[in-house]
């Protein structure tokens, strides 16, 4: 790729610019510090949301109690194509500007990602049970979620096949990049396609059409599921930093430093 | 710009990691039209790592190359189409003829050579007698052979980049080979090339570049 | 642009003519999916017309899967790819072509084998009909997606098991729309949409998957 | 010669092991074979388990096929069958060496997974061991029978076809045998009798195939 | 019989066709014990045909080898017992480190070498600093280098068959490979080579064998 003036490894690291924090070395006693708060909301925002989903909102006329499952189902839906999406961005910003952190972030977020999407697809599926009467049908939103999940075990497995890491984080970076066609597959399929699958409640453009109790507690959740992603988004870029930059001076210097006992300063 | 001003291809700064090794660092060299340049250096130092950088077959851990006095990436087709280069592995389908098989290098590599140009190259190069045999049957030596056909062929290219061109040719192809280099040269094209055995090639300008001086 | 395609399908094509074992394999592996199905499965008629196309989408399915690994096998080893990285074409356009030779190899013949198959299933004249033109927009499709996973894992360990991984998940929905296509005629609905979908993906295919695939071998080759 | 037999297996374990994809490739068509057609067919369970054990063995037979074909293949190109024929020890040992491990790579996955693939296709636990019982039996012999085909046609122009048209006339009996095993154990015939077929084929293929597998090996490097 | 009345291995009248050419015909030589042969000639003479024929690996068109005095087809595993082929191709496995290499090759040659052995002959080879790193990831004169290691852990073989044993090699295994070879005729073995550069090689008695003069 371009070998742009912008390359994290020519970027002085002194002067204040986002670039700044675009070098790993730069970056992870930032990412230190932004831990706790995470866990600390991560925590908060589950027990409310909670909380609100199986004590304040209501029983469903026709579901009765088994529609709660979309207190876990829908923000687990949401996460798993946000963060495909942020994989596909940070992929996309390390192509062009030849960062290594990005794709770092990148391989970061896949198995969270993953998680998600399993999250997602199994929730669905206990779900589809009760009110499909099957777990399972080939219904364009199911088939595209499932493809999603796959799309992230094809990036884990794909960068794990690659010994050379900055050949697996661009071989990488061309399936997150060109499976993001696959979001906008999943999002849209309920208005594209008559599927079994219910359509988007929620929406920006018009007043939501669902309780407002249940409504809280759906944004709580996927507020904590945020929160959640980001913590552990953050611990394991720093351990893929260390990794990758074990050879570095400045991992060096920390790991005495942390033989000390302060890794997060 | 006026020709000798400008190196027809340039290194900076290059520096190659492969696996845990860095091979070089801090390479540079400037290259004139016309001008022959022999990567020397024991095996593994990386000569064949340097020569697929030069052609953009693989990026360099630091460091850039220049075309022209241009970054090489910007100028990329401009690059590519005034390369040609020779690997240690031949390009050669066993099921083609020796012909068929310089028709299809020509092909994917873009040119247009007449036929007969190709037809000659062939008969030049010592495989007159050997046309319509399958790649698969012909010795080491003429496999070789059809590879470096290519470059009997060609006119057009401004370097060449040769990866042991001489290997399991005999003393008669050598000398055609270094014939062709020569002839290249003096048309005002530039070579690199790397080899372990000592051949004679008439050049006006030449330079050795010696990767064991590089390493770390 | 135009030539250099031209060239590289007509290369192709003859090497894998002289080779004569490329044009056969997946034909052949086709016809044998097809033909042991009947003899490992029993012969009553119902029970065979009902599996027919779902067993013919398979093999195609498996036919490309387990051949397009090998699309850039033989130019990577004997250095054919490092000239086509050098080429003043377009990197895509040659996929394109090999993809295309590719293509007329392994999933044209396929199309016109099975009526013949289809005969052997006991499938009505529509029926067939239907499930060829199926075969014939979604193979190209199977031939695209395969290509770009086979660039991802040229080279790689468990290259085999990789691809299937990456291309699979992808190869499904057209199975399903391919498959599906029949049924929904047996059960009197329209075949239109599942072929305007299949045709939706040739499309897309056909736009993104020489470039990723161009990309994945520059990556493949540093 | 027992010391050459056991490096042979454990060098190509080992390789196999290093290339992951092996190991994986014949285990994975099976398990794709198997799964992809409940899909393609359709979910009713009766349907399924009466087509359980052709199937099986079907997928069995094709992933054998498939990749035996490449079984010398690397060892051709890289220079290591001739100093196979250079040894001191007998090639018939070395090739059997090769095909033991052939089996335990491909073979011997899909009987163990055998038992899970089953149950997807809804068959009883009699029903089960039967289908693994004929496989184990009848997959080395699948092994043996295709190692010959493949030195046979090494090297050749359209190897895949050949080793298909030189191998396929054997399987097709094995496949009946082995196939039909649960066939008749639900007509509520003895299965004995097929095992026993089975077991024989077994034991002429292993005298047999591995001298000429041997013979056709010192043929194709003249 | 004393040993040097009874030649290691003879070739009478031997003729070689490839396709629809004749090679060579009417070639005969005897190679003594501790004596070095140089098979010279064009690409494409035949060399590679007659060491191939000279180990057993293809048939000749007429004429037979014989083995310390018997016809080879008729002992034929002692014949086999005293080779060692090493081609064009270097018989390593990409995945294999050059270390677990050598083992298979031993122990398809049927051989008990001991480990340290094989170790010393890498390190030896000058592979001491690429004895983790799959072949794959070796350059191409150390691939050859690994294949080579075999000789330097045979103490066995009566004679070595070598087709080209210095391609892709630097100057300095070269010398240690000819090294080698000098010490396995001073040890009593005989070799047989070909190659189309020139390398010294001591040893106390060596012919010539010129393909081009039994060329038809
Ligand atoms: C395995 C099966 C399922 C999968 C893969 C799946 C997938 C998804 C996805 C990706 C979303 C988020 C998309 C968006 O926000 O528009 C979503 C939302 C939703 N799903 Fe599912 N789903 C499954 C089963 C079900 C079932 C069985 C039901 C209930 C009948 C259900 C009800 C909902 C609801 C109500 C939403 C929220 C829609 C909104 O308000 O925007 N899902 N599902
Ligand atoms: N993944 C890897 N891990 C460790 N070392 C590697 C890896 N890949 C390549 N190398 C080393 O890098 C070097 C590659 O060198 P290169 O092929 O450029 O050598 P060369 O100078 O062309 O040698 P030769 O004269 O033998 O052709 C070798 O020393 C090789 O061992
Ligand atoms: N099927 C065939 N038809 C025609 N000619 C053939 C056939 N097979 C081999 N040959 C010819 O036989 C010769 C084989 O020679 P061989 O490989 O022994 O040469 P060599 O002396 O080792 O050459 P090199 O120095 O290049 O290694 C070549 O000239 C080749 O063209
Ligand atoms: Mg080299
Ligand atoms: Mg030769």
């Amino acid at each position: 790729m371009s070998d742009s003036p912008l390359s994290a490894a020519r970027v002085p690291s002194a002067g204040f610019s986002l670039f700044h924090y675009a070098s790993p070395q730069t970056f992870f006693p930032l990412a230190g510090k932004l831990l706790w708060p995470c866990w600390i909301a991560a925590l908060l925002l589950t027990v409310a949301g909670l909380y609100t989903a199986f004590f304040v909102a209501p029983t469903d006329a026709t579901q009765g109690d088994s529609y709660r499952i979309i207190f876990i189902h829908v923000p687990a839906a949401w996460m798993s194509m946000v963060i495909y999406m942020a994989m596909a961005f940070w992929c996309a910003v390390g192509l062009v500007f030849n960062t290594r952190l990005s794709f770092m972030m990148s391989s970061a977020l896949a198995p969270t990602g993953a998680l998600w999407a399993f999250i997602a697809l199994w929730t669905g599926a206990l779900w589809g049970k009760p009110t499909w009467g099957t777990y399972w049908v080939w219904d364009a939103r199911l088939t595209s979620e499932l493809i999603l999940f796959f799309l992230y075990c094809g990036y884990m497995a794909l960068q794990a096949a690659i010994d050379d890491p900055r050949r697996a984080d661009r071989a990488g970076a061309l399936i997150a990049i060109v499976g993001a066609i696959n979001v906008p597959i999943i999002y849209f399929s309920v208005k594209w396609w008559n599927t079994l699958h219910q359509g988007s409640s929620v929406s920006m453009t018009q007043s939501p059409t669902m309780a407002t109790t249940m409504l809280t507690g759906m944004l709580l959740m996927a507020l904590a599921a945020w929160a959640y992603t980001i913590g552990v988004a953050l611990v394991r870029v720093r351990a893929i930093m260390i990794e990758r930059e074990r050879h570095t001076d400045w991992v060096r210097q920390l790991s005495q430093a942390g033989s000390n006992g302060d890794m997060n300063a | 710009m006026t020709e000798p001003a400008v190196a027809l291809i340039e290194a900076r700064a290059l520096a190659c990691v492969r696996g845990r090794a860095r091979l070089f660092s801090g390479l540079d060299f400037a290259l004139a039209p016309g001008e022959l340049m022999h990567v020397a250096g024991a095996n593994g130092s990386g000569k064949t790592s340097l020569l697929r950088i030069l052609c953009g077959l693989s990026e360099p851990e630091s460091g850039e190359v220049r075309w022209r006095g241009e970054p090489a990436r910007r100028v990329s087709d401009d690059w590519r189409d005034g390369l040609l280069y020779l690997g240690h592995r031949n390009a050669v389908k066993d099921d083609f003829t020796p012909l068929e098989n310089l028709r299809a290098s020509a092909a994917i590599a873009g040119e247009t050579t007449p036929e007969d140009t190709l037809l000659r190259a062939l008969v030049d190069i010592g495989l007159g007698a050997r046309l319509d045999v399958p790649a698969r049957s012909l010795s080491q030596g003429q496999r070789r052979r059809v590879a470096l056909a290519r470059l009997l062929a060609d006119s057009r290219s401004a370097l060449w980049i040769l990866d042991e061109p001489f290997t399991a040719l005999d003393v008669r192809a050598v000398a055609t080979l270094a014939g062709a280099m020569s002839a290249h040269l003096a048309r005002g094209g530039s070579i690199i090339y790397t080899t372990h055995q000592p051949v004679d090639i008439d050049a006006l300008r030449r330079q050795t570049l010696n990767l064991d001086d590089f390493s770390c | 642009m135009l030539s250099v395609f031209v060239s590289v399908v007509r290369r192709d094509l003859l090497l894998a003519w002289r080779r004569r074992s490329d044009v056969l394999t997946a034909l052949g592996f086709f016809l044998l999916v097809t033909s042991l199905f009947p003899l490992g499965v029993g012969p009553e008629p119902d029970q065979l017309s009902r599996i027919a196309a779902g067993v013919m989408w398979v093999a195609a399915l498996l036919a490309t899967l387990l051949s397009v690994q090998r699309l850039f096998e033989s130019d990577e080893a004997d250095g054919t790819l490092e000239q086509m990285l050098l080429s003043v074409e377009p990197l895509a356009v040659i996929v394109l072509a090999k993809v295309c030779a590719y293509w007329l190899l392994t999933g044209l013949p396929l199309v016109v084998i099975a009526p013949l198959i289809a005969l052997q299933f006991n499938l009505s004249p529509d029926e067939t009909l239907i499930v060829c033109a199926t075969l014939l927009i979604g193979t190209p499709t199977l031939s695209l997606l395969g290509a770009v996973g086979a660039s991802l894992t040229l080279g790689l360990r468990g290259g085999g098991a990789l691809i299937a991984l990456l291309v699979l998940p992808l190869y499904v929905p057209l199975l399903i729309f391919g498959a599906g296509a029949v049924d929904a005629w047996r059960a009197g609905l329209g075949v239109q949409s599942h072929l305007a979908l299949l045709g939706a993906c040739l499309l897309v295919a056909f736009a993104v998957c020489p470039l990723a695939s161009a990309a994945a071998l520059r990556i493949a080759q540093d």
